[in-house]
């Protein structure tokens, strides 16, 4: 049902028809030369790309009409496990906006841009504080970005020291973009097992925590949404092997103001900025990734970093100073052009100044809290019966279901569950991962969801599988009212269509 | 909701978090505010920047003062575009997918290659994974060098040479002669020749001949390119370049002091199963209707983990969406109107300035929209003259060329005028001469 | 089909849980007294006006999910005639946000808001260009404001010649704001028909032109989208009856820059920026209804009047001075608050900046062009055949078209047509407007929609009366895939429920 | 599509435009310009302007400097809510209907009356329209005056005048007496008494009294009304109010210079049939469902037309949303503590400021937002020096109320905090100290 506009589902290529615009030039207003005194022609391009010719009108209807075939945060629930899709206040995209932070130029001297370095250096202290490590580095595009940046300085920690390690530890119930940076940082990947509480087989460990081994890279809460009960035997263990300790910070929603990781004894970790501190995720970016160090590690962090100068001896009534300092000479170097996401830090300053430590505490106990009273919803009303919990354990901001007996009984996947909850109007868990466990559903509902949502979420779940028990078809096919039916990946794999032939 | 999971207080949730780990005081934070009182503040912080509505900004150097139309703040602040991620579930996400597919076909229209993905994170990190993917194309040891112009942005220099460290790969040198990239004898050891068009210093650089002479030592290509003079000047893939990244900020994204904006990737056919991140490719539903789905996901460390073409996962979707709208806004002419008029302009600024007593021009290739001057007088003193009158006049090279350490680079777009340009030949004239009688007579000089 | 959210349709209030909120107070920084002492009890209310408790997410969730059951002229076709449903450039909206124009109070002493009304003069003089006429005034804060500006501008001009006149003549198309306007300026309104060409019927205007006749409103084009072929004839009769010829500008976008309303005769003139002048219709406002006079009616207009001092003789060098001018003493007085609707004026130049004379006569050539080849094009397609046009002429921008033949052959009437074309996701046109036309549909498509657009209605138009052939059932119980059903207007008036009880 | 027309040129569709009308030469207007350059001539002029963000402002009289949360901005924006026009097609216009039912509501809880529509203009012509409503209801050309009290804000009174001239009515004013409404002895030919809470100059009327005294001759009672403040006072319905009307602009609403933003038309279920302009009631769908409509439509013009009780169409749909919008986001205790939090300021202001010498009450009423005051100096000149400092002190009064030609109403929202109110004392202070000593020697003075 709805009150949309009809679609006929074009491209916006297909909407062009020659000497249709929207651009108008300003006009020339300089002695215009030939072009071939300016650029000569054997440099220049034969035919112009062939971009669409179409009006503003024509333009807005067109994104418009393709917005609407998309499912949004901002409309309904969105309990993609490990991505925390909670609400992004508004108030950020208006400070965001302001001339002041959007119209700066990112090389404009460090003396006309003081509120752009101090907003990014008290970013770095309050990041500091939540980390419970005292240095920070916002370089990092995206989380996969500060893994690497963490890899990086342990390969250039170990090297200051006249080591060469060749492999990192990842648990096998790690991310994706873990193993894949540990193979782009030029490590070698070798996996840790899980124990039957879901814990980090500590055995396992102990048996590959060899010399060799540069980092153990860990998510904790782990993957699954379970606290490391080991996490100071690990920490333990990974330091007497000389190793470095990465916090992959993706689940730090769970336990901001709570415990921190530096108290673990993490010598890196990673934010998502895009997760916890709400930058909306955009479709798939921008986000931002910082990392926060320990003193040993703060000598390798990405150049230039922001400073205050003057510090906590300046002169009283004097104004501190922020600048960029290049001069770091055991630096890893740049990873990216200028001085990282500066509007994404924007946004999370914001969120962390609107919260402070009260409020940011508060919101990892609503997640925790909303996380475990789903669950037990979900097992009060039967869900759990076909899609039992992977651990049984009191979880932290998110949990992982199994649908092995629900395939197993009721003939349908997890794959048809999550394409059936299409149909309910709410976007699906996310699905087979972590790889460890058998038809993997991770859930995770966030700390702005109300109990009202839950609770209609574990109804559509108890509707589904009643559903599926009487007709598992209906499920294998869904979903039966979006705007395209299920899609053939595997054909577009086969003979990739990447671009429209024009 | 306590009764429910069955536990007395929020603390039982915690149980698992080892006692002396729990944090027993508040975070060092100072307290929350009201929003009104947040605004205020980020308000005052912006304040205390001089942003390019506070001066007249001739700052280029890889993110340019483009304007951009209103109709992109309109569709990316639409929450259907801002607030999901990326599309796992193609049904509910048509028109993410769909906008990536009109993205990818419009960066391989610009770039004259068949391929393109969906971004990466900025230009100069693109760079850096066109370095991994030409490392894996070879997947040799032996290719173990990368040749970097000196023309290529000193960032993208740096950030490959932080990516190339891991990868146990040098990164060459090649220097630039009269503006323009001279490339050295190529041995069998390199992977790829990495050029950027324009380079750093504005000149147009020939693409051709570069890729030819990469080629034929069996490496790569790789072009950092700025996309809007790609609209005028031969397109990298007509070149013979494998791999075009670049910036693509000037494409319908803001500043913001650098980010977030996006990069974009485009490559050969050969290179297709190597290109890192998403990539959105047409298919067909249940019914038989095109649709969108991200695809060729096997590259992907989702996928393939340790044997992921790279490790990128949260991209800039919501820029590059900003880019395709910014694109299909200005169309197939008007993107070529919109170079043309930055060109005559430059034209225009470059013997303006070059008339200017005390300045020259630091080489005589020609540029599109940006050129290098080199000054008699020291380059920062006279930046900070012009910016007292309100101008910012532009880029100085010293830190990155010690070689041109009186440099500056000029970047005109579609919002300098004429009479921008004029106001600031007269501050740099009035600087310069400054400069020089404080220089001839160091003495009795104030500032 | 949609890829929206789930919605349960609930209000903000059925939302609400006790102690839910979004806004948080600054903190109080002054000495605090006691309530009693600063606002005496028996002036307090006993209670809290029961407004909802919710958080900022439920709010956004809410109110987004209500935006998707509204359907929008930024996605679909929106031909509802006499209303110019035409594309906001979205310029318009970053303009009218600067600080400078958003957040300037209006009482603002003039000096300090020399910007604010350097545009209103500068949009006056362009409005004034636009209608032919020297004077305007901006006050008036939409169209039927502008006519009782208008109206009561005419009584004043009267009193001041020492006459008194007691009826307004308004044609029988005439919009319901005409003869309600009249009313309202405390006239008796006298109906003039309308001939069989669609103009009005001179012979009756000849015969109600008595001398107590204060004005004529007249619409030209008029609602039947018809340009008066009399019209210099009709001003010749009114002028002689010494009453004055108003304007209803609502079809201005017919005529801009191709012919104006003061060559034509006419004394008063009312603009919609709305329709015209790309204000977005914003759900049924804001609008404003700026006023064009001649010189006889100028000193009547409403106080305050923008002025620029010095004008043509000021000293050359010396910028103009803009002011506002209370100094009006045969003035009607005010119409409402400060200035006029602000907001509106800074899209409307911004509109008029951007297109300048050469695109503002565009517009109307391709508005007109537009619906000149819908009527054609419909016509080839055989729809007038069910549906004749009212009156075989070129039509100006828009036309009307007679559902009678439908209703009788077909059995569905131009209100089934209207339901049913929300199924195919177009806005129908307005209906049963123009009274005179039996079962009217009046069809504005715009300069801003495509070809393509134009021939898909058609074909829509022609898919519904080939199935109302087959079963006319399925328009008379239209729309059918509405997020509601045919909504019960005579319940709702016969009970009416205008809030909810709490 | 001339072809289709079965026409020659663009020219024949204009045919029955008679020559001599038809303009041979272009209108008189700049030519059009780029969507760049527009915007920096706009940008050009709001810079010319001094907005509230470029100083403290104490500037009230109808119209405060509040915050509006940014999630307004987010939602009105939405093309969904911005574009379509009035809900003629109820079926999808669901979203449009239920939030003008949302915000009557809303509009019925804070007068207390159990009838609202779903806007009108503004402020004083709301107070015009309730005249005319006044009018209809009594239906007896012998209530022929409106008694309006002194402390209905000018522009109020103003704008009733002009109307009820065309219905041949008076408006006799009723005076302030210590800053409060004093009603004159009422007769059978009143039609109306209106008043205004909190009045112009501030003060909390004690409209129950004022209710009953108009009752008592028959008259209805109408009230103008600031809605934050409802929040804490009496609702005008439980006062016998017959109408509350007002400005809606406090409500989620910028600025604007003055507008666009709404007035809110409240009233007694008796005088439903005589409201005008839309109001949007619940019914059902053809099966059964929960729906809105545009209701009671027989009132209005499109359906009565001659016989409508008003002539208003296009009325201020999207800033009644922004309001209710405004008042979900303060919610049910916020907007108290909202009130409170402005009453604390207001009196901590109206202290400190009385206390400057040179500066006095000009009434001691109880007060809630806005305060009056007589200064013993020219208050243009005061204005003047405190806008030199960055400070606009409030609205001089003796335009409107000769009566207090040194008068200045001040007022105070959630914005002004206590070192705001400081500064302002200061400035007042310097101000009113310089003006009286240039007063005492004229001749020494410089300003
Ligand atoms: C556990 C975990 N680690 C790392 C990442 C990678 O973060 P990003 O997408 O910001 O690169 C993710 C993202 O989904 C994640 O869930
Ligand atoms: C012909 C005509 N006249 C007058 C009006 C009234 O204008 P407004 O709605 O701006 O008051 C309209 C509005 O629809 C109209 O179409």
């Amino acid at each position: 049902m709805t009150a949309t506009a009809a679609d006929d589902g074009l491209t916006i290529y297909e909407r062009s028809r020659p000497g249709r615009r929207a651009f108008v030039a300003p006009g020339l207003d300089v002695p215009e030369h030939p072009l071939d005194d300016l650029v000569p022609a054997r440099l220049r391009r034969a035919e112009t790309p062939r971009l669409p010719e179409v009006s503003e009108p024509e333009i807005v209807r067109h994104y418009n009409r393709l917005s609407k075939r998309n499912f949004d945060l901002d409309t309904g629930f969105y309990p993609l496990g490990s991505c925390t899709m909670k609400h992004n206040p508004k108030l950020h995209e208006r400070v965001a906006a302001l001339d002041g932070h959007a119209r700066l130029h990112p090389l404009q001297d460090p003396r006309r841009a003081q509120g752009a370095l101090e907003l990014m250096w008290r970013l770095q202290e309050s990041l500091a504080a939540i980390a419970g490590l005292p240095h920070v580095s916002l370089q990092p595009s995206a989380g996969s970005h500060g893994e690497l940046a963490g890899v990086l300085l342990t390969r250039a920690f170990h090297e200051d020291h006249g080591e060469r390690r060749t492999k990192v530890l990842t648990p096998d119930t790690a991310h994706g973009t873990n193993p894949a940076t540990v193979t782009m940082a030029g490590y070698e990947v070798v996996k840790v097992g899980t124990d039957a509480q879901g814990n980090v087989d500590l055995d396992d460990l102990r048996a590959k925590a060899s010399d060799d081994v540069a980092c153990l890279m860990l998510t904790n809460p782990s993957t699954l949404g379970l606290f490391e009960h080991g996490i100071e035997e690990i920490a333990t263990i990974v330091h007497e092997a000389g190793a470095t300790l990465y916090y992959d910070g993706a689940n730090l929603n769970a336990i901001m103001g709570i415990c921190r990781p530096g108290d673990m004894g993490f010598d890196i970790v990673h934010f998502n900025l895009h997760k916890s501190f709400t930058q909306p995720h955009g479709g798939g970016g921008p986000g931002a990734g910082p990392i926060a160090v320990s003193d040993r590690i703060e000598p390798y962090l990405p150049r230039p970093q922001v400073v205050r100068r003057g510090g906590a001896d300046r002169v009283p009534g004097e104004d501190p100073v922020f600048d960029l300092d290049y001069d770091r000479p055991k630096s890893i170097g740049r990873l990216r052009g200028f001085q990282g996401n500066y509007g994404v830090f924007v946004r999370s300053y914001a969120y962390i100044r609107s919260l402070g430590a009260a409020g940011l505490r508060d919101v990892s106990e609503v997640a925790v809290l909303n996380a475990n009273y789903l669950l037990a919803k979900l097992r009060a009303e039967g869900v759990l019966d076909h899609l039992p919990v992977a651990y049984e354990r009191i979880c932290m901001h998110e949990f992982v279901l199994s649908g092995a007996p629900m395939k197993r009984d009721l003939k349908i996947r997890t794959l048809d569950l999550a394409k059936r909850l299409l149909d309910h109007g709410v976007h699906p868990p996310t699905v087979y991962f972590p790889l460890l466990v058998d038809e993997a559903l991770l859930i995770e509902p966030t700390e702005t969801e109300t109990k009202e949502t839950l609770d209609r979420f574990a109804q559509i779940l108890v509707e589904i599988l009643r559903e599926a028990a009487d007709d598992p078809e209906i499920a294998r096919t869904a979903p039966h009212t979006t705007p395209v039916r299920r899609l053939d990946e595997a054909a577009a794999a086969r003979r990739p269509v990447v671009r429209q032939a024009l | 909701m306590l009764r429910t999971i069955g536990v007395a207080s929020l603390a039982e949730l915690f149980a698992d978090i080892p006692d002396h780990l729990r944090l027993e005081r508040p975070l060092d934070l100072d307290p929350g505010r009201s929003e009104l009182e947040v605004y205020e503040e980020l308000r005052a912080l912006a304040g205390r920047n001089t942003s390019t509505e506070d001066e007249l900004c001739f700052l280029g150097a890889g993110m340019y003062d483009h304007y951009v139309p209103a109709l992109i703040d309109s569709i990316i602040s639409r929450s259907e575009f801002l607030t999901p991620y990326t599309p796992y579930q193609p049904e509910v996400s048509q028109g993410g997918l769909q906008a990536m597919f009109e993205y990818q076909t419009a960066i391989c229209e610009l770039t004259g290659l068949p391929v393109s993905n969906a971004s990466v994170y900025e230009g100069p990190s693109a760079v850096a994974a066109a370095g991994y993917v030409a490392k894996l194309a070879h997947d040799q040891p032996s290719r173990s060098r990368f040749v970097v112009s000196r023309g290529v942005h000193p960032h993208s220099r740096q950030a490959l040479a932080t990516l190339a460290h891991g990868w146990d790969m040098e990164v060459i040198e090649a220097p630039l002669h009269d503006g323009v990239t001279e490339l050295p004898e190529l041995d069998a050891d390199v992977s790829a020749v990495i050029v950027q068009q324009p380079n750093f210093l504005g000149a147009i650089e020939d693409l051709e001949s570069l890729a030819e002479a990469a080629h034929d030592a069996g490496a790569l290509c790789v072009a950092a390119c700025d996309p809007l003079p790609l609209s005028l000047l031969r397109a990298p893939g007509d070149c013979g370049v494998d791999v075009a990244v670049g910036e693509g900020q000037t494409l319908g994204n803001r500043l913001d002091f650098g980010g977030p904006s996006f990069g974009f990737f485009a490559a050969t056919e050969a290179l297709i199963r190597r290109v890192p991140g998403r990539i959105a490719g047409e298919t067909v539903d249940a019914e038989g209707r095109r649709g969108f789905v991200l695809t060729l996901q096997t590259r992907e460390q989702h996928i393939r983990r340790e044997k992921a073409t790279s490790n990128i996962c949260t991209a800039q979707a919501l820029n590059a969406l900003a880019g395709v709208i910014y694109l299909s806004w200005l169309g197939r002419h008007g993107i070529v109107e919109l170079t043309e008029l930055m060109l005559q302009r430059t034209a225009y600024a470059r013997e303006r300035l070059t008339a200017v007593a005390g300045v020259h021009a630091l080489h005589d290739q020609p540029v599109v929209r940006e050129f290098a001057l080199t000054l008699d007088a020291p380059v920062q003193a006279v930046i900070d003259r012009c910016a007292a009158q309100g101008i910012n006049p532009g880029y100085p090279l010293g830190r990155d060329y010690p070689e041109h350490a009186n440099g500056l680079l000029v970047a005109i777009t579609e919002k300098r005028t004429r009479g921008h340009i004029d106001r600031l030949a007269a501050a740099l004239g009035e600087a310069v001469a400054a400069e020089r009688s404080r220089d001839a007579d160091p003495a009795g000089a104030t500032r």
